[in-house]
């Protein structure tokens, strides 16, 4: 019998962080430990590759402690590895790598634990991605937090990451509260934990008050680690602060995978039970608000991590109105813009890290025209800007193309616009602050410099060298471009997505395969269209004009004065809004949470 | 946000999600009343099929005990996130552990103190492993039995000899003890993997109900873990201490 | 019917999360939060109790009463064990943020604005 | 329902109302140590022995315990 392979993606890494652990306290052993966890995310990559292609033949089912179902009753915990899950799970592997290649022998981990954390979380994500089990995933979504809020607080010199550290323990933790909230319901309704088991007791019944609750529970925790609108506050405090690696990851995968948390929940346990109209309308209203408050709030920003942490809220809430509309080949290009936005954005994060490594700071008006010397660095953060955008051939253009197809022809043709002005807009802020970082353009904006957060000086992260970057920091940030051009040129991961798409989609055959162990069988799936060009070059081009307005020299022009004069207002408020207190975003969270699960509780 | 809108606005959102929490509630089985099959399926189970006669030890080492390989590392996480953020901030200088003037109370602990300290540090170092080792057995186990033998050496911490317990927890021995602990859990599960078993599968002799040795993996798993979260308590609550004992305010900040 | 054990762990999460809403004190922020999570506890335990039940330790079992589901307890241990770490974190972090600022009041020191 | 039970759900949740209005952190130290003494005999008479003893050693001992250590380096700082 062959050594089935499911759940070394979770253990591997996991092993390795407790010897790692152990080897924190020998001399020299910085080359080693960096070796070692590289050596260990090249595994999980493997792993990853071979359950990926092992999974397209057939959904791969792994009982721990060979407790498969007793009396057709899940016992055990199983891990469900379908192409999706495998698919995550393997670029979350590959975001982790990039981290451990740009923090190669010259981070600063003097006596920390930065390896063995960033190998838990890696082992985390994997568990969370593979596993079909409520309260497993429940387990893993806590070992992520954990892990992410030690990251998050790593520079103990600033008081910046330990409040922002705080801010998204407490705010996920809370999050925490409602999926536990959501398994006490399911379980009490249901009696399981098993994904499959708990949507095959409600499959064909009628779903009323106490599923609905426990749905929207459910994806209340799940959409805080997503940042959706009105629990997105922490995710800006933190993934500003975190050092480069980790916010790679963060806004690369962690948050997105908030969101597959919510597809999949949905898809396997309530699909069947709940009437998908409302569900659809809450959903799809939650992530346009997202879209346009975090577009909106990253043209606000000077502090580049910060502003691009707000464009990573744009974009999750533009994935999460691509899950919303609960059709497969909307679910498919979601996924395909989830792996495209993923590494244009860890790129974009690797080059804050490069000038923060030179200049010690990450603000945009204090660095304006002085990191003309990088050049590689700069033009490719200004590729990534338009990139961003969804220029063709990103993945960002062919996942935002095939999601605005299927939107357009389920009826929501609103959806397209709005994508073009989000990703125009965080597409803009991109090319504007490259601009004036690395060619110098432009003049003091009148947006963003009243910006309260700055980030004009940093503590460093890395130990700096004389001479130009080092080679270990853009090889990452090429793999990434790399990627995000691979990821929208092939087409054949187009078509293997929609075929992970619609298997995601399949409740009923998920939980036949988990339960009564059949192989899967896979539908014969046309070969998906590939999406327009016009869409893509319009937000590239939109991205630049928004740029380009920046350019301009705002008391120059009349109308602009009058703009600004007119804008002061709200500008003010959407900054108090954005307050750094714990105690407002709970309030927030509350108010979100409440009508969330009064509206779903009501339309059931 | 004011104050005064902020309380108006979480109150008003309380009310609302209090009211459909309770129209969840009423679709939930009696209090009293609940009949799920998987407690009735694992209490029946277990006997038979692993010896054992207590049904959370069964649950959390066994049927579910890929969650447990989770919640061990959460821990696992939590104190080298906490000694990471615990660290000496580079400002701060350490000063010597001897020094009993400045901010610690500076009262000698009492006799009377010192001297249930010394009483209380074997009773409850046995007590912990008793709890630890009968795990699956009665109620407690390796978490609650990991905590006390923690607890225990806080004894010696009351009576004065605070210096000698945070330089043993300091060091390495008490963090690799630690990692083995937690690493431990996680290759007991691997060794059925060699006879061609599942991960974390119970392949061990299971011996007679109620025995020490009984129920297979159970009491081994127990160890690790008990082990795992004594080392896991003593590093984190140290590294607390270090903080209030040890760690100066440097001169320049 | 009884709610009265559910509408305990409800009164715990609000009374928690309002104590998180509306503190002006780290420390006092991470107890609030204490309390919330162990809402969590509660509701599980309750909705696994049952009338007249024992323990589910079989050898303590009396004659004629059942035990109580195990699966909620076990579920319970691990989630006192999250709270455990995620308390140990945020006081940390409130610890060295105090340093920085010498206040514990999470509303003069935001990590930012805006 | 048990009126032993009744009062002891009621206790606990009027424990868990004081830990939140006492707002000095040292006094709450102390309030939040009775609260997870009272959760863990609440879990004994729901028949959860396992889960009380967990409580008591995290919620009566090790968390007042974390939250003792920081009031007491908080106070420090302030007179330094």
């Amino acid at each position: 019998m062959s050594v089935e392979l499911a759940p070394f993606p979770v253990l591997a890494p996991l092993f390795l962080a407790a010897v790692l652990a152990a080897l924190e306290h020998i001399t020299n052993r910085h080359r080693i430990l960096d070796l070692l966890s590289l050596a260990t995310v090249a595994a999980v990559l493997v792993l990853d590759l071979l359950l990926l292609k092992r999974s397209f033949s057939g959904t791969v089912v792994y009982w721990f402690g060979a407790w498969t179902p007793m009396q057709g009753f899940p016992v055990g915990i199983a891990f469900v590895v379908d192409p999706v899950a495998a698919l995550l799970a393997l670029f979350a592997a590959f975001l982790t790598a990039m981290g451990f290649l740009y923090s190669w022998h010259r981070f600063k981990a003097v006596g920390t634990y930065y390896h063995t954390l960033m190998l838990l979380f890696l082992a985390s994500m994997q568990g969370f991605c593979l596993t079909g089990d409520l309260f497993n995933m429940f387990v893993f979504f806590e070992l992520m937090g954990v892990t992410a809020y030690a990251l998050t607080g790593y520079k103990i010199e600033d008081s910046g990451p330990l409040e922002g550290a705080l801010n998204f323990a407490v705010m996920n933790s809370i999050g925490g509260l409602m999926v536990l909230f959501g398994i006490g319901l399911l379980y009490g309704i249901t009696g399981g934990l098993n994904l499959a088991w708990a949507g095959a007791f409600l499959e064909g019944k009628a779903g009323g008050a106490t599923v609905a609750a426990a749905f929207v529970l459910l994806s209340l925790g799940f959409l805080v680690k997503g940042a959706i609108v009105p629990f997105h506050f922490w995710l800006p405090d933190a993934h500003a602060v975190a050092p480069t690696p980790a916010s790679v990851l963060f806004s690369g995968i962690m948050v997105q995978l908030g969101l597959y948390a919510v597809a999949r929940i949905y898809w396997v346990v309530f699909s069947d039970a709940l009437d998908p109209a409302p569900l659809r309308l809450l959903l799809l209203s939650a992530g346009a608000a997202t879209a346009l408050l975090g577009a909106v709030m990253a043209l606000l920003q000077r502090h580049l991590k910060r502003m691009l942490a707000f464009s990573t809220v744009s974009h999750s809430g533009m994935m999460l109105s691509g899950i919303a509309l609960m059709d497969p080949s909307a679910l498919a290009g979601t996924l395909l813009y989830l792996v495209g936005h993923g590494a244009v954005k860890g790129a974009l994060f690797v080059c804050t890290g490069i000038i923060l490594y030179h200049y010690n700071s990450v603000d945009e008006e204090t660095l304006r025209g002085k990191c003309l010397p990088l050049k590689a660095t700069g033009a490719l953060f200004c590729l990534c800007g338009v990139a961003l955008a969804g220029l063709p051939p990103f993945g960002t253009w062919a996942g935002k193309g095939v999601l605005e197809q299927s939107a357009g022809s389920l009826g929501y043709g609103w959806l397209p616009p709005l994508f073009l002005i989000c990703s125009g807009i965080t597409g803009g802020v991109v090319l504007r602050a490259g601009g004036s970082l690395f060619y110098g353009v432009g003049s003091a904006n009148f947006l963003s410099s009243s910006a309260p957060s700055s980030g004009k000086y940093e503590e460093p992260e890395a130990f700096e060298e004389k001479g130009g970057t080092p080679r270990m920091m853009l090889l990452p940030l090429v793999l990434l471009v790399v990627v995000a051009v691979g990821a929208g040129a092939l087409p054949q991961l187009q078509s293997s997505l929609a075929e992970g798409a619609a298997r995601l989609a399949d409740g009923k055959g998920y939980r036949a395969t988990v339960l009564k162990g059949g192989a899967y069988a896979a539908a014969a799936l046309p070969q998906p269209d590939r999406p327009g060009l016009a869409m893509g070059v319009a937000a590239a081009l939109a991205a630049v004009a928004v740029a380009g307005f920046f350019f301009i020299p705002p008391d120059a022009v009349r109308p602009l004065r009058g703009l600004r004069r007119a804008l002061e207002g709200p500008v003010a408020l959407l900054r108090s809004l954005h307050s750094g207190y714990i105690g407002d975003y709970t309030a927030w969270f509350l108010a979100g949470a409440a009508v969330m699960t009064l509206f779903a509780i009501m339309s059931q | 946000m004011s104050e005064r809108f902020r309380i108006m606005l979480y109150l008003v959102s309380a009310l609302a999600f209090a009211a459909a929490l309770r129209a969840a509630f009423a679709g939930l089985p009696d209090f009293g009343a609940y009949c799920g099959a998987y407690g009735p399926l694992v209490l029946e189970s277990m006997q038979g099929m692993r010896h054992a006669q207590q049904g959370v030890a069964a649950v959390t080492f066994d049927y579910r005990g890929f969650d447990t390989l989770g919640e061990e590392f959460m821990l696992f996480a939590a104190v080298a996130g906490a000694l990471l953020l615990l660290r000496r901030q580079e400002s701060e200088r350490f000063r010597e552990p001897k020094d009993q003037a400045g901010d610690r109370a500076g009262i000698e602990p009492a006799p009377a103190v010192l001297g249930l300290g010394l009483l209380m540090f074997p009773f409850t170092l046995l007590l912990g492993i008793y709890v630890v080792l009968h795990g699956h057995l009665t109620p407690g186990g390796g978490f609650q039995g990991g905590v006390l033998l923690a607890t225990a050496f806080y004894y010696v911490y009351l009576s004065g000899e605070y210096g000698d317990l945070l330089e043993v927890a300091a060091g390495d021995t008490v963090a690799r003890f630690e990692a083995a602990g937690a690493a431990g859990f996680l290759l007991v599960g691997t060794v059925p993997l060699f006879t061609g078993h599942r991960y974390l599968q119970n392949v061990l002799p299971l011996g007679n109900m109620g025995e020490p040795f009984s129920a297979g993996t159970l009491p081994l798993l127990n160890c690790a873990v008990g082990i795992e979260v004594t080392a896991a308590f003593l590093l984190v609550i140290s590294a607390f201490l270090r903080q209030v004992l040890l760690i100066r305010k440097g001169k320049h900040s | 019917m009884n709610m009265l054990p559910f509408l305990v762990a409800l009164w715990l999460l609000l009374v928690g999360l309002y104590g998180v809403s509306a503190t002006k004190n780290s420390i006092h922020l991470v107890s609030s939060l204490f309390v919330a999570q162990s809402s969590g506890y509660l509701l599980l335990l309750s909705l696994g109790y049952l009338k007249g039940g024992t323990a589910p330790i079989l050898d303590q079992v009396r004659v004629g009463s059942r035990p109580v589901d195990p699966v909620v307890q076990a579920l319970t241990m691990t989630d006192i064990v999250v709270g455990a770490a995620v308390s140990a974190l945020i006081l940390a972090c409130a610890l060295q943020a105090f340093k920085k600022s010498g206040t514990l009041d999470p509303r003069r020191t935001p990590p930012m604005r805006g | 329902m048990d009126p032993l039970l009744t009062v002891a759900f009621v206790m606990v949740a009027l424990a868990g109302g004081a830990v939140v209005a006492v707002r000095d952190p040292l006094e709450q130290s102390i309030v939040v140590g009775f609260f997870g003494l009272l959760l863990s005999l609440l879990f004994t008479l729901l028949q959860a022995p396992d889960v009380a003893l967990s409580e008591m050693v995290v919620g009566a001992v090790a968390f007042p315990l974390m939250v003792l250590i920081t009031v007491a380096k908080t106070r420090t700082g302030r007179r330094q």
